[in-house]
């Protein structure tokens, strides 16, 4: 469903969606990761591996522009993305470590207050949405009565609302269930295989139908498996 | 022009211009501290209505000029961080606030030593002393920030951001002080014209102290950059060698 | 024109707006003059009700200035060249208040006289050296003398 | 689902949803409606048994303690305006927001002005009666909070945008928001005592005025570049 809206302008792929050159970070005096490079295509899902305490999201806050303290360039369709920071940020969708939902309101109503600063979407979306990712009826549950796993899937269902290209997803798999992880493998596999782009940082191993780079930051290279 | 402004920012730049710079800004200051001091302690005759208190102008005045050009100059040095990244600014702006602080304070015992014989009361709420109180209390408030960041480039960039937003308001702090009280006389003006109100041999040791005053704030505050430049650049190759020099000399 | 152009320019238009009101309100509001203090003349037309505490302006009149041999007590006119207004403070006055000069009281009105609890002198702007205040003195009672006798001492100085 | 790169949200609707999203959080917790006034009522209340409780002397401070007292409260439920925002990551998806944040953070200002700075307004009146304010004072003294309270809430806005990210924040966000107030304090206090002295008010209003016009269009600007500094 999040497919039919991703247009590819660069079927070619001479133009990458994200390129990142010679990205340099340190942190309390010990540099994170330096002369990084690597490019995203339109189709990729890309793993970010890493030991802990590697950089992982570290970079991925940089990427959003979270994160203003390194070195380097950042384009974004061959742009720089401080020159078209909004066109940027309207293809992005972040998603951290802290989901982004809060506690007091329902799902729809956290849902609705999202997707208000990006795309406009229904009722009848939002709730196709949440029985996608396994909260069929939890429509109006307050979400301090969900457990963790719930709440991260109330923050997944914006994968769906939101018309981004790029998704960039910090642990995504922590506190879902086995059924939850298979959701989310096959929303990534849809994703990429619609002409959108991954980047995760996760521990597990991603079992999807698509080829799935990876990008170690402990010996600093991008490669393909 | 740009390009000297950018080698400006650069620490190892400004810690080897300072260190030659220094030994003279030090020896000035001696000098004009000493004349300034000298001459208006012993020669400066007293003033027809105050007497001898007229005295205490020649430290209060310079200092609290001093304290009312520190906000400004944390603000411009605050642009200067959150708009070009600019370290140096940044280690300035650490190193005059606290200096800043301690300018006010003597400002305001000054005033309030001042304010003891002329007014009849160690503290009026008077306007000026009002609102250099309330400087003060935003000075600490950058200083409280600072220490209470963990991160020091979140903690440059806050502070920079506080002391702009603080420098818009001194005036309007101002402003509104005095609207609500003018009881303090109005600020003097130091025109060199015959007919002033001071005399040359009232104002002429007052700028020889503002000038000494100001070379005293301008060694504290590179002295204090000096120190913090080799904080934060130990690990960086110049500062490496500079201390491996120092420690053969040493030796 | 490009959306992201657009909105930046709906902030500026907003920012503008806000500033432009801001200065246009503050200009209004410096265009009104302020009383910091009564003058004895406001005072004299009834403009303080009796009990309520005010903060009253003028200066010192000359010769008015009445001290008890056996307290700190004190009267004294305060006047504004037009109107006076009598002055009683119990209390140790600041150096600077002289005769003549600028002096602030606060306190309330009490029975047509002025019930000090705080008097405050206001200092002027000028700094002057003893000698050159005595000059200047003496240059205006010359001022003052017939003119003849003015040239002459002009001669003589 | 919308199809093809989706319809474009304008910024008032993101506006819109912004300011409904923090009233239905408000308005769910009633802690946080009720205790900045509770704390109101009882630091008024307060001030009779330390001063006195004569009249006059009430009459005299009635006006600055109610101003005093409201500037307190206001800085108690600042904390609300971006911490849970913070702590749960919903402020990570504001900042990755195509709108621009200036008019989200207004947005989410002008909802905690609604719901801590209005009711301020409204129970004023009752503590005024309390401190024997004068009667004519009563609609200055409303009007003088109804024009302050936001500049309260703009400012204190900025000082918790720089300390959100800290973990004891508690004292320093006073320290760094009191000094600023002082205008307001100064001008909104000083026309409600002038108000019983019958003077003209036309200049202290359009002082408060121009207070508010400047921290609206300028407070929301400090504030979005200090929330991208915290959330760094």
């Amino acid at each position: 469903m999040s497919d039919s809206h991703i247009h590819n302008p660069d079927a070619s792929g001479a133009v990458p969606l994200l390129r990142a050159h010679a990205l340099f970070c340190e942190r309390d005096d010990r540099v994170l990761f330096s002369g990084l490079d690597f490019d995203v295509q339109a189709g990729d899902l890309m793993q970010v591996q890493g030991s802990n305490g590697s950089g992982k999201t570290t970079l991925l806050r940089i990427l959003c522009g979270l994160n203003g303290s390194y070195e380097g360039e950042l384009y974004w369709r061959g742009v720089p993305i401080e020159e078209d920071r909004e066109g940027f940020l309207a293809s992005l969708l972040y998603l951290g470590h802290r989901v982004g939902v809060n506690k007091i309101l329902t799902a729809r109503e956290n849902l609705r207050w999202s997707c208000a600063l990006h795309s406009p979407v229904t009722d009848n979306d939002i709730e196709t949405a949440l029985a996608r990712v396994g909260l069929a009826g939890y429509a109006d549950v307050i979400c301090r009565n969900m457990s963790a796993g719930q709440q991260q899937r109330v923050s997944l269902a914006r994968l769906l609302l939101n018309p981004a290209t790029l998704w960039v997803l910090d642990e995504p798999f922590t506190t879902l269930d086995v059924h939850g992880v298979r959701t989310l493998e096959s929303l990534l596999a849809e994703h990429v295989l619609a002409g959108g782009a991954v980047l995760v940082t996760t521990h597990h191993p991603l079992a999807v139908p698509c080829t799935l780079r990876r990008l170690n930051l402990d010996t600093r290279g991008a490669n393909n498996s | 022009m740009w390009q000297w402004f950018f080698r400006l920012g650069s620490p190892k730049w400004f810690y080897e211009l300072s260190g030659r710079w220094l030994p003279w800004l030090v020896v000035a200051m001696t000098v004009l501290l000493t004349i300034g001091i000298v001459w208006a302690l012993l020669f400066v005759p007293a003033d027809y209505q105050q007497g001898d208190t007229i005295r205490i102008m020649y430290v209060h005045v310079p200092v609290a000029s001093i304290s009312l050009a520190c906000f400004p100059l944390m603000a411009v040095a605050g642009v200067i961080t959150l708009v070009w990244k600019m370290k140096l600014a940044d280690m300035v702006a650490k190193c005059a606030a606290p200096i800043g602080a301690w300018f006010t304070a003597v400002a305001l015992a000054t005033g309030a030593i001042w304010g003891q014989p002329i007014w009849g009361t160690w503290w009026a709420w008077d306007a000026r002393l009002t609102s250099m109180l309330i400087q003060f209390f935003l000075l600490i408030g950058v200083i409280a920030l600072r220490s209470a960041i963990e991160s020091p480039d979140a903690a440059a960039r806050a502070c920079a951001l506080l002391s702009v937003v603080g420098a818009i308001n001194v005036p309007i702090i101002k402003y509104s002080v005095e609207w609500w009280n003018t009881l303090h006389q109005p600020a003097s003006s130091f025109s060199m014209a015959e007919d002033s109100p001071f005399g040359p041999e009232i104002w002429v040791p007052l700028v020889i102290m503002i000038f000494a005053v100001y070379l005293f704030f301008v060694i504290s505050l590179i002295l204090s950059t000096r120190t913090e430049i080799l904080v934060r650049e130990r690990r960086s190759q110049w500062v490496v060698d500079l201390v491996a020099a120092d420690k053969t000399q040493g030796a | 024109m490009k959306p992201h152009r657009r909105k930046k320019l709906t902030i500026i238009a907003f920012i503008a707006t806000g500033l432009s009101v801001a200065i246009g309100l503050s200009l209004y509001a410096l265009s009104n003059s302020i009383d910091l203090f009564f003058t004895p003349t406001q005072v004299a037309a009834g403009e303080v009700m009796n009990g309520q505490r005010i903060r009253v302006g003028g200066m010192v009149k000359e010769g008015s200035v009445v001290r008890s041999q056996d307290s700190l007590h004190v009267e004294f006119m305060a006047t504004d060249y037009s109107h006076d207004l009598l002055i009683r403070y119990d209390g140790i006055l600041p150096d600077l208040f002289r005769e003549g000069q600028g002096v602030v009281a606060e306190g309330m009105m009490a029975n047509g006289s002025f019930e000090a609890s705080r008097v405050l002198a206001k200092h002027d702007e000028n700094y002057m050296s003893v000698e050159v205040k005595a000059a200047l003195d003496a240059a205006e009672r010359d001022r003052a003398l017939p003119a003849a006798e003015t040239e002459g001492a002009a001669d003589g100085s | 689902m919308t199809a093809l790169a989706g319809p474009q949200v304008t910024t008032f609707t993101a506006f819109r949803a912004t300011l409904r999203r923090d009233l239905l959080i408000a308005l769910t917790r009633r802690n946080d409606l009720l205790n900045p006034l509770m704390f109101f009522l009882i630091v008024v209340s307060l001030f009779p048994l330390g001063v006195s409780s004569d009249p006059q002397e009430l009459t005299r401070i009635a006006a600055g303690t109610v101003w005093v007292s409201a500037l307190l409260a206001s800085m108690l439920s600042l904390d609300n305006l971006y911490r849970a925002d913070y702590e749960d990551g919903s402020l990570e998806q504001l900042l990755l927001s195509p709108q621009p944040l200036y008019f989200m953070v207004l947005a989410k200002n002008i909802a905690h002005w609604l719901v801590s700075g209005l009711p301020v307004v409204l129970l004023a009146p009752l503590l005024a009666y309390m401190l024997y304010l004068p009667a004519d004072a009563y609609w200055t003294l409303m009007l003088t909070l109804l024009l302050g309270t936001p500049v309260l809430s703009l400012f204190g806005s900025i000082g918790v945008a720089l300390t959100v990210g800290l973990g004891s924040r508690g004292l320093i966000l006073a320290v760094i928001v009191l000094p600023l107030t002082v205008p307001v304090l100064i001008i909104g206090a000083k026309a409600v005592a002038d108000a019983s002295l019958g003077v003209s008010l036309g200049m202290h209003y359009a002082l408060l005025g121009a207070l508010l016009a400047l921290s609206l269009s300028l407070a929301p600007l400090a504030s979005a570049a200090a929330l991208k500094i915290s959330v760094n």
